[in-house]
């Protein structure tokens, strides 16, 4: 009962700093909301404690800076969009208990959110059988083909295939991997091995590392000896930062690339990420007014220094396509949002995007970048939007 | 003579206990009664979520069995746990057999897997005389092991996101069927399953055989030299406490239907210490209970305040520590002490 | 049952400890039902050579046949199966259970030469605890504890008791009540007390053996000790 | 040679970390048998003292001055205000550290924020050591971790504090008996650990992320270090340090790092087995 006050009159006070952003003018009606027995409700949930807490902040802060917008323009078909943020703390039995609170008790319509693969696997094991729509906003693996399963994070064809022939045709052909000993960077490990192989490259070795390691300086010795052009960098999460920070105190010369690398690093440690070359699907220097105008409403809600990444715009992205699909469907029974996610189109920050419907995945832009001294990212080369592929999946 | 001695005896003990416990368990029936009639008034979420609750409140029974009684403290219990949930996802997922024969095998499998990893490593250090601390930090180690194990192992555990499609508990009797979809059903045969364990445990810790261990908890040296094979003791309780963790933790993943490496490693590990420590060392009952409102404590403060709560539930377990010490099983003993007090003071 | 045999026989007992001799060649036999007083000074090495009776200890060489059995780094456990009990000096109780726990948790059920297995309500009644039976064992006073430790002994039905300091800590009438348990209670057993209240061996009228400086410097009936210069002279002579 | 230069320079390195942040933990563990579920949080609290100091314009070696005596006051303060009142409840300490692990980490999160601290190291660069190049900060630890091995030592071994300490270590009740002021032991004792995690935190900080769950990591590896290397002493904190550090660092230049972590941790338990006292017994 409580939960529901707080986050009503969080929205209320959200419609009132939307207003008094200036970007937020153009929308031109005031936002009255009709006096709706019924709302659109959205549960948020990702990480907000432990180890991730940045990310999910930074993502949270994306969804209601969309959900704030939606409102102040009307809502959804003139329904108001009520939200309700629960912490998956990154555990599995976190993330299920929040997915079964969010599908059960507070039944909202759509869950959106989540970083790691382990939470959308929990999250899963609880909408799928109970028919809700989860809407992942991460770049993972890209293996999942599930009807009642949406992405709009960048699988590998979109991120690692254009990267690499890009890199052995501009840097060079041999690189050395390093990434956290799970999923996501094994599987991509495997996509920038085929990839390398396609373009006439060459991994020279993988290594993968349990969380928390304290000391990489063994894999630098190899690294050495093996004299790549190329690192190809996949640890994750605050680990990121330490491989980087030895990396960078051993004086390695080969090229950084990575495709977890953001602005959430790159603004804390510039000094660490400059000169190292990622891609994701948005970065805050695109030039767009789409993404001038989203980064000055960000900034103008949550405060100018706060970086924006690409996990951030997808959940942005992501709110705005479920909005557009329930609009077009008419409805928020979910057996008819899900085949209009694909019938719709929205002017993302990032460009273009749309859904594709044989995998429910976004057609995402491939932006390849280079971080600058002051953490902003300069764009090398944008890809354009990219057909995600999921091999064997045909919804 | 000896016989009746006995039987004298144990009506009086009981007759001193009840005059204690009957408020007691007249609280514990009721609990009982209102969780048996959960599926009739509560929505899905509560089913499945108290389901839940019961499961991670016999994987703390387990670690109070062996915590609670024989003083040893196991800093890695989530890895037999662990073992059970992954015991039961292996062998239903990956080895391709019926789903009835399957659901059965994955459940002695994994509370298999759990004991034999006990015995083994019990059986290693116990009857060589490792005791204390030095136990509770292999134990740790064990976990990080089993951990490790889960999630560079991907081609038998799935790695980092574990393994998905655990099929719910099926049964098959002389060519009869029966699945635990239901989620009632399924709720109750955990409840059930719970109550018995809790059961068999209390009855056997409260004769004989628990003032044993008791005894070898307070001098482990006298108790051998009145004739008891300590070494065996411990070693049998190691195990049967594995092997409980086990099968709570391969029915969680049938529950849930799937294994993650996170059910088997440190954080969990920790948790369940202080579910047990919440809810009162061995009293057997206090474990589902700190289970229960460590969860419900998290579950209402992390709605309330996302960002917060940790903070919250850290100051809970200090105030527990310094307001009620054996935890919340000595809530009535407590508030009596505390009326007395202020009694007295007045 | 072996006859003519000893119940106990120690063979030229040593136990070392780094470069110290703490029990040097010491052999000493007991028979069924015999009473035996050690004596001796402080570090004499009497309770030591109690620890290796009784298997908390290993000797570093010698041999300890029980019973017609060699028991010698036999596992306590099993020593205390074949029927060699001990008390310790320490009173060592189960604080947390009963007294009626504890002697229930002592009795391992193994009764020795065809005789019934004592039960808690005799060993109760002989030692005469039956009042305080259901008081938490950790509660009692200093005496009842040791009284409580004698009666877990005997729940074992040994054959053979070892008493470290029965009654170190106790007042003269405590001493003395425990003497005459002993002789009532563990008539039919064979004993071995460690003592160096005088007046409780004298009370005890046994068999004595003098231990000082780790070796057996001399034996016989306590009359005789008492009288025995070179042991006045180590041991009574500083009293 | 040279690989094998940088083999055992790694693994000087790695060995180096363990002893810093075990060193404190040894005393609060090896002395009071205390389960300080916290002591990961005065590493945090170390290397967010060097953090602040730099973002305020100090320099790198006032944070090594400041942070032994903030990570004093810590000790000093919990020790005084919880531990105190619990040493005779084990299970009470591990809820209550445990606890103040969770308030002092979200603490730290709410204050300085989610995103990882900005620290710098004094000196940067590499220096040639027989043929091969290695990074200057990382000879500067080993270095310090030295130092402070023998300054533990020292101040163990001859000092009063040390002898008092060592006597309580030995035989609580023999110590008090003897007049020694255990309880005072005890609360200086916490905030030397206390102290000596936090140093740790701030050698460490430029190596590594800095956030506020950093201390985590090293807790469990700190506790196997203390446990293998022997309860009570410096010495068993650096044989412990030795060898969960060379045999990982040496694995790891034949066998994934998952593995020789694993491998690392099963090779403990077996020398627990036949060294239940640890490597170097108190």
């Amino acid at each position: 009962m409580s939960t529901k006050f707080i986050t009503r009159r969080t929205t209320l006070k959200g419609i009132g700093t939307g207003l008094a952003a200036g970007g937020l003018a153009m929308t031109g009606f005031p936002a009255i909301v009709k006096a709706q027995s019924e709302t659109v409700k959205i549960g948020f949930l990702t990480a907000l404690t432990g180890l991730e807490t940045i990310l999910g902040e930074t993502q949270l802060n994306c969804f209601k800076l969309a959900v704030e917008e939606i409102n102040a323009a009307g809502g959804i078909d003139g329904r108001e969009v009520e939200f309700l943020v629960e912490d998956d703390q990154t555990t599995t039995k976190g993330t299920i208990d929040k997915a079964r609170k969010l599908a059960f008790q507070d039944e909202v319509d759509a869950i959106i959110g989540m970083i790691a693969s382990l939470e959308h696997v929990a999250a899963r094991s609880v909408t799928t059988p109970a028919k809700k729509l989860l809407m992942y906003t991460t770049y993972y693996e890209g293996e999942v083909c599930e009807r009642y399963f949406a992405a709009t994070g960048q699988v590998p064809n979109q991120q690692i295939v254009p990267t690499t022939k890009w890199l052995t045709e501009n840097v060079g052909k041999s690189v050395y991997i390093l990434g956290s000993d799970y999923i996501w960077p094994r599987r991509s490990a495997e996509a920038i091995k085929n990839a390398f192989e396609a373009n006439g490259g060459k991994v020279l070795g993988a290594e993968f590392f349990p969380f928390g390691t304290q000391d990489f300086g063994p894999a630098f010795d190899r690294i050495r000896a093996a004299k790549p052009d190329l690192v190809w960098m996949m640890v994750a999460g605050a680990d990121g930062v330490t491989v980087l920070k030895q990396y960078r105190s051993f004086g390695l010369e080969p090229q950084l690339v990575g495709n977890a690398w953001d602005e959430i690093y790159s603004f804390a440690h510039p000094d660490l990420a400059e000169g190292t070359i990622s891609n994701q699907a948005y970065f805050m220097g695109i030039d767009t007014p789409e993404n001038k105008r989203f980064i000055e409403a960000y900034r103008a809600r949550f405060g100018a220094d706060k970086p924006i990444n690409a996990i951030g715009e997808a959940a942005y992205d992501a709110t705005y396509l479920y909005k557009l699909a329930v609009e077009k469907a008419g409805s928020t029974d979910v057996e008819k949002v899900i085949p209009a996610l694909s019938q719709v189109e929205f002017a993302a920050p990032q460009g273009r995007v749309n859904m594709s419907a044989i995998n429910n995945h976004m057609r995402c832009n491939s932006i390849l970048a280079r971080a600058k001294a002051d953490g902003m990212w300069e764009t090398i080369e944008n890809f354009g939007q990219i057909d995600p592929d999921i091999p064997g999946c045909s919804l | 003579m000896s016989a009746q001695d006995q039987i004298s005896a144990a009506a009086r003990a009981t007759a001193r206990d009840a005059t204690f416990a009957r408020p007691k368990f007249v609280l514990i029936a009721a609990g009982w009664l209102v969780l048996a009639s959960l599926p009739f008034w509560a929505g899905a979420y509560n089913i499945a979520t108290i389901r839940d609750v019961l499961l991670f409140g016999l994987f703390a029974l387990s670690l109070d069995f062996l915590w609670g009684r024989t003083g040893i403290l196991s800093f890695g219990h989530a890895a037999f746990f662990g073992l059970g949930a992954y015991g039961m996802a292996i062998v239903t997922i990956k080895l391709g057999l019926d789903p009835a024969s399957a659901s059965l095998l994955g459940l002695l499998g994994g509370t298999g897997l759990a004991m034999l990893a006990a015995l083994v490593v019990g059986y290693f250090l116990i009857f060589s005389g490792v005791r204390g601390t030095y136990l509770t930090i292999v134990t740790l180690a064990l976990t990080v092991i089993a951990q490790h194990i889960a999630i560079g192992w991907s081609e038998v555990t799935g790695g980092d996101s574990g393994l998905i499609g655990v099929p719910p508990l099926t049964f098959e009797l002389f060519g009869w069927r029966y699945a635990l979809s239901d989620p009632s059903q399924f709720y109750w045969f955990v409840l059930l399953l719970a109550s018995i364990i809790l059961l068999v445990l209390w009855r056997v810790l409260s004769g004989r055989y628990g003032h044993i261990l008791t005894a070898i908890e307070d001098n482990e040296l006298r108790a051998r030299t009145i004739g008891h094979h300590t070494d065996r003791h411990l070693l049998t309780v190691f195990v049967v406490s594995a092997g409980i963790a086990g099968l709570a933790g391969a029915i969680y993943a049938t529950g849930t239907g799937f294994v993650a490496p996170d059910m088997i490693g440190l954080m969990l590990s920790t948790e369940v210490i202080m579910w047990v420590a919440v809810g009162g060392r061995g009293t057997l009952v206090g474990p589902f209970i700190g289970a229960f409102v460590v969860w419900w404590l998290q579950q209402k403060i992390s709605s309330i305040d996302t960002k917060l709560w940790p903070m919250f539930i850290g100051l809970f377990f200090i105030a527990m520590v310094f307001l009620f010490p054996n935890g919340v099983m000595s809530l009535g003993e407590r508030g009596r002490q505390l009326r007395a007090r202020l009694w007295r003071r007045a | 049952m072996t006859t003519g045999t000893p119940l106990l026989d120690a063979r030229a007992l040593q136990r070392r400890f780094g470069g110290l001799t703490a029990i040097r060649d010491v052999s000493l036999t007991v028979e069924r039902q015999e009473t035996k007083c050690i004596i001796g000074p402080n570090g004499a090495g009497k309770s030591t050579f109690l620890n290796l009776l009784c298997g908390t200890l290993r000797p570093t060489a010698g041999q300890i046949v029980f019973d017609g059995i060699d028991v010698t780094g036999m596992p306590l456990h099993r020593i205390a199966r074949i029927g060699i009990a001990r008390k310790f000096q320490v009173p060592s109780v189960f604080g947390r259970l009963t007294v009626r726990q504890n002697l229930s948790v002592a009795e391992i059920g193994t009764a020795h030469d065809g005789k019934a297995p004592n039960t808690v309500a005799e060993i109760l009644h002989k030692l005469d605890l039956t009042e305080i039976a259901d008081r938490s064992a950790g509660d009692l006073a200093h005496g009842q504890k040791q009284w409580l430790e004698i009666g877990m002994a005997m729940m074992t039905n040994p054959k053979l008791l070892l008493l470290d300091e029965p009654t170190a800590g106790m007042t003269v009438e405590e001493s003395l009540k425990t003497a005459e348990l002993l002789r009532t209670a563990c008539a039919d057993i064979a004993v071995i007390a460690i003592e160096h209240d005088m007046r409780f061996v004298r009370a005890l009228d046994c068999h004595t053996v003098v231990l000082h400086q780790g070796a057996l410097i001399a034996e016989g009936p306590f009359a005789d000790i008492e009288a025995n210069p070179m042991v006045r002279d180590v041991y009574l002579g500083r009293q | 040679m040279e690989q094998g230069v940088t083999l055992i320079l790694n693994s000087l390195t790695l060995i180096s970390i363990l002893v810093l942040v075990s060193l404190g933990l040894a005393i609060i563990f090896g002395l009071m048998n205390v389960i300080n579920l916290a002591h990961g949080e005065f590493v945090t609290i170390g290397a967010y003292t060097l953090a602040l100091t730099q973002a305020m314009g100090g320099n790198y070696w006032v944070a090594l001055v400041m942070a032994p005596l903030i990570g004093a006051m810590f000790g000093l303060l919990i020790e005084k205000g919880m531990i105190r009142y619990l040493y005779e409840k084990p299970t009470s300490i591990i809820l209550a550290t445990w606890g103040l692990g969770m308030v002092l980490q979200q603490g730290l999160q709410l204050v300085f924020g989610a995103a990882p601290q900005r620290v710098s190291s004094p000196i940067s660069g590499a220096v040639d050591i027989l043929g091969a190049s290695y990074p200057a900060y990382r000879l500067m630890l080993i270095g310090f971790s030295i130092l402070i091995i023998l300054a533990c030592y020292a101040l163990l071994r001859f000092t009063r504090f040390g002898l008092d300490i060592r006597a309580v270590i030995q035989d609580r009740s023999m110590a008090s008996a003897l007049g020694i002021d255990t309880e005072r032991v005890n609360a200086r004792a916490f905030a030397l650990g206390a102290a000596l995690a936090a140093i740790a935190g701030v050698l460490i900080a430029p190596l590594t992320v800095v956030i506020a769950q950093m201390g985590i990591n090293y807790l469990a590896r700190s506790f196997f270090v203390v446990i293998v290397g022997g309860i009570g002493g410096v010495g068993g904190v650096v044989a412990g340090s030795t060898l969960v550090g060379g045999l990982e660092g040496f694995m790891n230049y034949h066998l994934p790092v998952t593995v020789s972590q694993a491998l690392v941790l099963v090779a403990a338990i077996v020398i627990v087995r036949f060294r239940p006292r640890g490597l170097v017994p108190a």
